[in-house]
């Protein structure tokens, strides 16, 4: 039976790492690109807003857009073409301060969540891996961090911090004063590490005793090697998923925070907007609470999306087709 | 078992000891003088050695028997916690006063949420991909991004002033029911978007094994694989979720209680931050550490019963 | 022989499920047709994403809808097309008139009820029984398939067994309401050697007592050889070829078959290394024009008409269907005439020996 | 094979169950718990007055009162020596315990009174037998030595501090106790004697004009010395008083009910009253025994919202007007609002006797010296639009700090050149400020008292107002007890305050100049002045007359002169009550003011009625 060599070329789909199919996947929805977008839209406008405060202070631009203390009306006017969400107290321009206010939230709950992540991905880790005394110690620290009530935890923190000026361990370090927002999201960074710590322990035992980390340990892998070239990448899709998760209620903390009159003080923030509007909401004044809100469920919504498809895309279960 | 249980009760110890230690480091650092406080509007010097002297506040910071870190510790393990400096009533009254009508409010938020929000999610869950399930992620999200404030002011509003359901505020005429209803109402609408996320999320993530796949292939209807079977192996996570907020229940709702005039331990933890009523935020926090811990371990103890893979060694 | 149709327990025909992801839809199963009969075992083979799980799914109507809809065909119990009962009729069929077993025993239970609760379960369901008829019931069944010491098993739960364990109990609680079919999807792939073949034995011997019929879903050809006395070789959603077993074995038609059982290693026969079908399964979303085999079988890779027009199913003997050009006795005069006139004589390739 | 969820609706019939399901919990949700139809309290129509509280309660002790809510529900249970006689203004004192006005030696410093007979305090189980006990003049020594014994630490010590004869004393013998239980409260005080039961000699250590007022002030009123015994801490929740009210419930932090004192003495409504009352219809109770109402219920409503709809739905009498339902109620200037006229609901306006100001800490380096910086930031801040924004327009603009309210208010306090808003003018300071200065000026501080949004509000108007004219002002908001702690230890270089008057006497804000009563003190302004210092002294000891009136307007004047803060504004209240209640005249100084009130019980139900048409 005679042996015909074949010769079509048989396509061979290259190998897929995790990223790239997760990725692949993830974009190939419709949901998840639009949210997508809009995340990459909610960042741009910050880095847009610091970039012409940088630009402002230094070379004097004068874009409207950030001049959010511009008195463009009289005061409450309802929203009209001239001025889309209307005016507020003082006559500025409530869209003026909604985009002034994505600056600070976004940059609030976004280093909230980066001193969240870089605390609690490493403690957990390490008490995942080491187990014994060192579980023991974080174990309980986190414990007892959980078991104070979280509007306590931060209530003290951020009057603890208020105005403190830190300076840091080594010579030379500049001491910053720890100004308006500065004291706000290490506040909320310094609590909220626990939730993650704790996935992120409990994730780490179970791949602990996995073959590949038996085989790296086997070859002679440090253990700071294991722990951060192994194991941390088979657990960081936990991490993008809480970030992304996480990040929604850190918005919600400022404007609690600015309810007990901890948050941002001169420049604008949704917080702050929520809670200047609640006030006026009975006398009908009603577009500064609606643009707040607006824009804390427009990037609410979009994170959640987004950290949804996430989940599906990295759950190792779907990989299997 | 009982082993385990005596083993865990002992485990509480360190926890409590650092509950302990954080308040007494925060609060000593946050600072404000507290005797002026007291002293009101033109203290004399004397008079505030007298209230330092009252409060103890004159001992040595931590050095020492008689030391203001070990009182700490004695008075929280014996229960005395002296008197809010606020109003000299005693500690154990507050407390003891606010729960009923906090618990009066948040149990019943608390049970309502988890009945209609598992309810919920087990629907949606298994109505995966149809419109109905895209639709409630939307309100979900909508409710999670709205802000508490809102919910209230717009409840009292509409529901209480304007169409007179229920009534707008606590009056003394009024049975607990009738003036708890609407907060407690407002408090279950509010929670229901994070509260139906996650238990979605839980669902979702149940459905997908095997033992599913073979209930329906013995022949059962989806009413009896959902309710029953995916249900018991979801409540590993929900317990997880749910039992630990029991012990903040106590705590009450700190802006519900404002503004439906309900005399709840909500407004208290805030009130006593912002007078520095550090006598107060002590027992407000021990008592909270105190239930957690014993949560804590109910919850190891319902997961063992629920799952029967988990021993408690 | 062809066997009287009131033998025959299950008869599908043309039977279609699609798939809608994001990618497009994925044709799984296209035009799928076969018969069980009564008391035999009927094997379904192929390598694995072929779609014989989903053929199992569709026949008991488990298709997750949304992704999934059974667009067409027809499945026929006892002469009742299942494709069109209402839901409480297909919920009194399942686990009553056909039965099924999965390949994942491990996860199959329900690992936080007891061994006896998931059978008495499917027990009270299709048989008016008092609960405690029902934990005796249970008890038989689990001296029935094997499982030592009954009376204390009965109450332990999943995670106190090993895999073998396990499927015994899945086939126990399969078999409690004397099922006429059982759907076996890879019941022993998971197992290893030793239990794989007294899982198979239990299974014959409860076809010998019981005369129930099982379609045994498998990829290894030799389970096939030993326990299967009709086959069907499924590949890229298509049967390529059906009929007894011995007859198959010992002269298979379609290519895609002898390439299969040329790679089977043989015993006596010295070979350095195993034959192999080159290239590997097609992505069900961009399925070869033509014979889905065309790019990787040895007659018609370069054949215009195989590339082209796809084969369907055709009866070439007795009880033995193909679907591929070359196989003898499927090319009709017309057909061969329609090829020399279109492609040319000499592209004609020599059916394989 | 797709390895999405194995279970999904593969049938029809479960898609609907799960349909009604769904809309079963989402109905049960929204309707279950509410399920009580609209309640419309089972009122008992008798005599009732009730009333809503911003704040709670703190204590119901007299001696330990120094806030606002807690004196208004005290004063209806406890009595004082005098009382400001309810309808006359300018206030005036007349007796109340005291069967007259007190005789007065001729160098002002021995006090005669005679206290009325025939008093008694309430019922209550602390007394033998339950019968409340005749008032003599011995309850008031006790009540004062009471607030002297530092043990007790009360916060109204200051009211007696150098004021009478051998308390002082009294109070270091209390130092030396260790404890308050053996305190011996029969020590006797020079300065306090009691020749019978009714009556009470006081001699003062230094002539003090200003004490009749004091005697009129709540924290002096009489207390049983058996209740203090009887309850020891738990006094707090059971005051004993002679007044017309006794406590029936008090549910701390929600509500509380007083009820009519049935051994309450004979207390008739006043015959006469200001000009214009008659026709107010103020007088229409005149000489009927007092109090006309049975029983008071007053709710703790710390929220703005619910308490306006509270009094709007006719639950509560009388209320404020929140800064957010302003312009609901009030249209144009002070005029109430077309709406609020058809329900009926009457407004008042009265003088409160307020002012808020900046105060500058005149010992700063930077202020202290630089008079014409100071003069530029009070000629910056714009009162009127300040006024006009976070009070709707509820205040009288202010140049000096004694309220028109007073009887030595000097009306051309404000022709002192130099202070009033004028930008220009605070433009040319500034320029004048920097050369004294030497050079730019520093980046200044302005502490505000408050965190909450209206706060925030404040400090950002002051903030622009400043940069307009040029001075670079930051705002540092902080919370009461730390504003209160860094006030007291000169930490603040400039900050919002104010002062509410206790008795209405000028001698009340000029002592809030005075060098000696520097921070801790009342003078947070840590302002000395050697020429105020002295006219202080002398006006403080004389009692009153039209030439201490002059040497108060002089006084005034230096020290504004100095500008030692922006003077901004003297708070007017704005009142509304709805027409069942009747009697109601705004005082300020008098807290027991219920007994007077009559209800028109008929009236308030068919608000109801009045209410729906209107909806």
């Amino acid at each position: 039976m005679s042996e015909t060599a074949v010769t079509t070329p048989v396509s061979v789909s290259k190998g897929r790492s995790l990223w790239s199919d997760a990725v692949k996947r993830l974009l190939a929805g419709r949901a998840a690109v639009i949210s997508a977008i809009v995340i990459l839209i909610y960042v741009l406008v910050t880095l847009f807003i610091y970039a012409a405060e940088f630009g402002s202070s230094r070379f004097g631009w004068g874009i409207p857009l950030t001049n959010y203390n511009e008195k463009v009306g009289s005061e409450y006017e309802p929203p009209s073409w001239k001025h889309p969400f209307g005016t507020d107290y003082k006559g500025r321009s409530v869209l003026r301060k909604t985009f002034y206010g994505a600056r600070t939230s976004i940059t609030v709950a976004f280093l909230a969540s980066l001193i969240s992540i870089a605390i609690g991905v490493p403690v957990g880790a390490m008490a995942g891996y080491f187990r014994g005394f060192v579980d023991e110690i974080v174990v309980w620290l986190y414990t007892t961090l959980s078991s104070i009530p979280y509007i306590l935890l931060i209530l003290a923190f951020a009057l603890v911090l208020k105005d403190r000026s830190i300076s840091l361990p080594w010579p030379g370090a500049p001491t910053f004063r720890l100004a308006g927002i500065a004291s706000v999201y290490l506040a909320m960074g310094l609590t909220s590490w626990v939730g993650l710590c704790r996935l992120i322990r409990g994730e780490t035992i179970k791949h602990r005793d996995r073959e590949y980390i038996l085989a790296a340990r086997s070859y002679g892998c440090g253990r700071a090697r294991i722990i951060f070239k192994h194991l941390l990448p088979n657990v960081f899709h936990l991490v993008i998923i809480n970030f992304s998760l996480q990040f929604v209620g850190f918005i919600q903390a400022e404007v609690i925070l600015s309810f007990l009159g901890l948050g941002e003080k001169d420049k604008p923030s949704w917080g702050a907007m929520i809670d200047d509007a609640r006030l006026t909401l009975t006398r009908g004044f009603w577009w500064e609470m609606a643009a707040a809100t607006l824009a804390i469920f427009v990037i609410s919504l979009a994170l959640n999306v987004f950290g949804d498809r996430l989940r599906d895309a990295l759950d190792p279960k779907l990989r299997t087709e | 078992m009982t082993v385990y249980i005596v083993r865990r009760l002992l485990y509480t110890i360190p926890i409590v000891f650092g509950v302990l230690l954080i308040t007494f480091l925060l609060f000593n650092v946050v600072g404000g003088d507290v005797a002026g406080l007291i002293a009101g509007k033109n203290a004399s010097p004397e008079l505030q050695a007298e209230i330092r002297h009252e409060y103890g506040l004159d001992k040595p910071l931590i050095w020492g028997w008689d030391s203001q870190f070990v009182d700490h510790f004695k008075n929280a393990i014996t229960f005395n916690f002296g008197k809010s400096w606020h109003d000299r009533e005693p500690i154990i009254d507050k407390i003891k006063r606010g729960a009923g009508p906090s618990l009066s409010l948040t149990v019943p938020m608390f049970i309502g949420e988890i009945l209609i929000a598992i309810s919920l999610a087990l629907i949606v869950a298994y109505l995966r991909g149809t419109w109905i399930d895209t639709v409630t992620v939307l309100l979900c999200v909508g409710g999670l991004s709205l802000p508490f404030l809102s919910f209230i002011l717009a409840g009292q509003y509409f529901l209480a002033y304007k169409l007179g359901w229920f009534p707008v505020f606590f009056w003394p005429n009024l049975s607990t029911p009738q003036y708890v209803a609407l907060p407690v109402l407002i408090g279950i609408v509010a929670g229901l978007g994070s509260g139906v996320r996650f238990y979605r999320t839980v669902m979702l993530d149940e459905m997908r094994n095997d033992y599913v796949r073979t209930a329906f292939a013995k022949g059962l209807a989806a009413r009896k694989v959902l309710f029953k079977h995916v249900l018991k192996n979801a409540m590993i996570p929900i317990i997880t979720q749910t039992v630990l907020t029991i012990p903040f229940l106590f705590l009450g709702s700190l802006l519900l209680e404002r503004f439906f005039g309900i005399p709840g331990l909500g407004y208290l933890m805030v009130e006593a931050i912002g007078s520095r009523d550090f006598q107060v935020i002590n027992a407000m926090t021990y008592i909270g550490a105190l239930l957690f811990v014993v949560f804590n371990l109910i919850t190891d103890i319902c997961y063992a019963l629920v799952d029967p893979r988990i021993s408690l060694e | 022989m062809t066997a009287a149709t009131n033998d025959i327990i299950l008869s599908v025909r043309g039977l279609a499920t699609h798939f809608r992801t994001h990618g497009g839809t994925v044709r799984a199963v296209q035009g799928v047709s076969f018969d069980i009969r009564r008391g035999r075992t009927f094997a379904l083979v192929g390598e694995s994403g072929c779609g014989k799980s989903v053929t199992a799914l569709s026949i008991m109507r488990l298709i997750p809808t949304p992704p999934g809809t059974i667009a067409a065909g027809r499945i026929e119990l006892h002469g009742r097309d299942l494709l069109k009962v209402n839901d409480a009729q297909m919920r009194s069929v399942r686990g009553n008139e056909i039965a099924m077993i999965f390949q994942e025993p491990m996860t199959s239970l329900n690992p936080v009820f007891t061994i006896g609760d998931q059978i008495v379960e499917a027990i009270m369901l299709h048989q008016k029984k008092s609960r405690r008829h029902a934990w005796v019931e249970a008890e038989k069944l689990l001296a029935r398939v094997g499982i030592p010491d009954p009376g204390q098993r009965v109450r332990e739960y999943p995670h106190q067994m090993s895999g073998g364990m396990r499927q015994r109990v899945m086939i126990a609680m399969a078999i409690s309401c004397k099922p006429s079919l059982l759907i076996a999807d890879e019941p022993t792939t998971a197992l290893d050697v030793t239990t794989q073949a007294q899982i198979l034995d239990l299974l014959d011997d409860l076809q010998q007592v019981e005369g129930m019929s099982i379609l045994l879903i498998t990829h290894d050809l030799g389970v096939v050889a030993e326990r299967a006395d009709d086959v069907a070789v499924m590949y890229a959603s298509k049967i390529a070829e059906t009929g007894a077993t011995e007859a198959l074995l010992a002269q298979p038609l379609h290519p895609y078959t002898q390439g299969l059982l040329r790679s089977l290693p043989r015993m006596g026969v010295a070979a350095d290394r195993l034959a192999v079908i080159p290239g590997s399964v097609p992505d069900p979303r961009e399925f070869p024009s033509g014979c889905k085999f065309h790019p990787r079988c040895p007659i018609g890779c370069d054949d215009p008409r195989c590339s082209s027009l796809e084969p369907e199913l055709r009866q070439v003997s007795e009880g033995r269907q193909v679907s591929c050009w070359y196989s003898p006795g499927f090319e009709t005069p017309e057909e061969s005439q329609d090829f020399d006139r279109r492609y040319g004589r000499d592209k004609r390739k020599s059916p394989s020996a | 094979m797709n390895g999405g969820p194995y279970c999904s609706g593969t049938g029809s019939s479960m898609r609907l169950f799960c349909r009604c399901l769904l809309l079963a919990v989402l109905l049960a949700g929204i309707i279950g718990p509410g399920g009580c139809k609209r309640t419309s309290p089972s009122r008992s129509e008798e005599n009732v007055l009730y009333g809503a509280m911003g704040a709670k309660i703190r204590a119901l002790d007299p001696g330990d009162i120094s806030d606002t809510v807690s004196s208004s529900v005290a004063a209806q249970i406890f009595e004082c020596l005098y009382e400001y006689h309810y309808l006359n203004r300018p206030y005036e004192l007349q007796p109340m315990l005291a069967e007259s006005m007190p005789e007065i030696s001729a160098d002002g410093l021995t006090y005669t009174i005679k206290i009325r007979k025939g008093v008694q305090f309430a019922d209550d189980e602390c007394f033998p037998e339950g019968r409340g006990r005749a008032l003599t003049a011995h309850d008031f020594i006790y009540a004062w030595k009471r607030i002297a014994n530092i043990k007790y630490v009360s916060g109204n010590w200051w009211i007696f501090e150098g004021r009478i004869v051998g308390l002082d004393d009294w109070r270091k013998y209390t130092d030396t106790c260790d404890s308050a239980a053996d305190v011996d409260y029969s020590r006797p005080v020079e300065g306090l004697q009691t020749p019978d039961d009714h009556t009470l000699v006081i001699r003062l250590s230094k002539p003090w004009p200003q004490m009749i007022y004091l005697l009129a002030h709540l924290p002096t009123a009489a207390v049983a010395k058996e209740a203090v015994d009887y309850y020891g801490d738990r006094i707090i929740n059971h005051p004993v008083g002679t007044g017309p009210f006794t406590l029936k419930t008090w549910n701390r932090g929600s509500y509380i009910e007083l009820v009519r004192n049935p051994n309450y003495r004979e207390d008739f409504y006043p015959s006469e009253g200001e000009p214009g009352d008659r026709a107010k219809g103020l007088l229409d109770d005149a000489g009927r025994r007092l109090p006309l109402v049975d029983r008071i219920v007053s709710v703790v409503v710390e929220e703005d919202p619910p308490r306006w709809f509270l009094f709007m739905s006719g639950k509560i009498d009388i209320s404020g007007i929140p800064k957010d339902n302003f312009s609901e109620a009030i249209s144009g200037r002070g005029v109430l609002d077309e709406r609020m006229k058809n329900l009926n609901i009457r407004l008042t306006t009265f003088r409160d006797p307020s002012t808020y100001w900046i105060a500058f800490n005149m010992e700063d380096p930077v202020l202290g010296k630089n008079k014409p910086l100071r003069q530029a930031l009070s000629c910056a801040v714009n009162r009127e639009k300040f006024i006009d924004m976070f009070t709707n327009g509820r205040g009288e603009l202010a140049s000096g700090f004694m309220p028109p309210i007073m009887k030595t208010y000097d009306p051309n306090i404000s022709k002192i050149p130099g202070t009033a808003y004028n930008q220009a003018r605070a433009r040319e300071l500034v320029a004048e400020a920097e050369k004294i200065h030497g050079g730019r000026l520093p980046r200044l501080v302005l502490a505000i008292p408050g965190t909450d949004t209206v706060a925030r509000q404040e400090g950002g108007m002051m903030k622009e107002w400043f940069q307009t004219v040029g001075l670079d002002v930051d705002i540092d908001y902080m919370d009461w007890p730390i504003y209160q702690s860094k006030m007291k230890t000169k930490s603040l270089q400039m900050f919002m305050s104010g002062w509410v008057a206790d008795y209405p006497d000028g001698e009340n804000f000029l002592q809030l100049f005075y060098s000696r009563n520097m921070s801790p003190g009342p003078n947070n302004f840590n302002y000395s002045n050697p020429e105020f210092d002295k006219l202080y002294e002398q006006l403080a000891i004389m009692s009153e007359s039209p030439e201490r009136d002059e040497l108060y307007r002089k006084a005034e004047r230096i020290a504004v002169e100095d500008c030692p803060a922006i003077f901004i504004m003297h708070g007017v209240a704005y009142v509304l009550q709805h027409d069942w209640v009747h009697n109601y005249k705004p005082g300020i100084f008098n807290y027991g003011t219920a007994k007077f009130r009559r209800i028109d019980a008929e009236k308030r139900t068919s608000y109801q009625q009045l209410l729906r048409t209107q909806k």
